[in-house]
């Protein structure tokens, strides 16, 4: 099984070459991003410096497997990589990185967006929001 | 017989622990739950979801030796 | 005026650099990258090797101006880049890069795929199918 | 007057020319176009759109020296 839990934050660098690997793959004409971002927020005048994020690891992958089936059942697409930080992962560096491929950009968007959706919904990823003085609270979706 | 028991995130700082053999006499999730909030009364006061077996699960079902009870916070990937 | 035509193929190095520059905005929570592909499309039994893309370059860059801000006013974005390559790109490259980045996911999905859809329907650009036999034929858009 | 004239894409591939200054006794937008399909009768089975100085143009509109009138086939980017 494909695993998409990943230690630590995403670099640019992985993302480049995952789309260098797609450019041999000629029968596709549309790739969409979207990439999740630890923002610093600021909470009664302290900032956040680093979420680090715990889950449950094995039913995660499990429940991102089927968000990968029901993509690809749902939708016409060539490719597909979801890949989400466990660990450290700073303000300013990324934690979420969904990348969608197909022949046309309506597919690649309509997937992107609903993988988005369902890795919010389903999966149980726990974000523990650390402030700069070392204190923290706990991440709440919106 | 023994069961094992998940806790993860903010439910983990509470129950200080994030696994446990639990010895029990329910053979329903929900009798099981209760003892478990009795255990670790802070719980009551928090939202959850359960897991069986990495299933998320929100009727009562029995439980047996091989049950691994999971208690999920609210989910906050992305 | 910022430029968004661009010679040559758009590298995975120049997406990952950009991506790497918005690491100091901690106020971005979410990106949404658009990327167009040529396709090795097959006609009559001939296969498409590249695009040679042509444009009205003043009236384009007035008109992606007018897109990026009409984007601007539509959506609260915090960046936003567009690039459309102009000359050959080769199947497999990279002719059109669109970035959004925002706060929230909502916005920056939606900014790109609005984005996106404009540039489809009103930039002067043309594209001429250069097939493995040096034939062509000109690029319609669906 | 003498007015500038484009040709882009397919387009120029039918005319055999990419920019052309035309004299021309037109006044309006209408007139010229007719004048330009009659120089390039092949270009009459082709769909195009009319940009007068970089905006695109529906209805008839006065021209001047300084008009710089491009033809445009459908737009292809992405």
């Amino acid at each position: 099984m494909k695993k998409s839990l990943y230690t630590g934050a995403i670099t640019p660098q992985k993302i480049a070459d995952s789309i260098a690997y797609h450019q041999t793959k000629t029968n596709i004409g549309a790739h969409d991003i979207f990439l999740g971002q630890v923002r610093a927020d600021e909470v009664n005048g302290k900032k956040i410096a680093a979420i680090d994020y715990s889950c449950y690891e094995e039913m995660a992958e499990k429940i991102l497997h089927k968000i990968r089936e029901a993509t690809f059942e749902k939708f016409d697409l060539t490719c597909l990589h979801i890949y989400h930080s466990t660990g450290m992962v700073k303000a300013g560096e990324l934690c979420l990185f969904v990348f969608t491929s197909s022949r046309h950009r309506k597919m690649a968007m309509d997937a992107c967006r609903f993988i988005v959706e369902e890795i919010k919904l389903k999966v149980p990823v726990f974000g523990k929001e650390i402030f700069e003085d070392h204190t923290h609270q706990w991440k709440v979706n919106t | 017989m023994n069961v094992t028991v998940l806790f993860f995130g903010m439910l983990a700082e509470v129950t200080q622990t994030s696994v446990l053999e639990l010895n029990t006499n329910s053979m329903h999730l929900t009798d099981f739950q209760n003892e478990v909030l009795n255990l670790f009364p802070d719980l009551k006061k928090m939202s959850f979801k359960i897991a069986v077996n990495e299933k998320i699960v929100e009727e009562d079902v029995p439980l047996t030796a091989f049950s691994k009870i999971a208690f999920l916070p609210p989910f906050a990937g992305g």
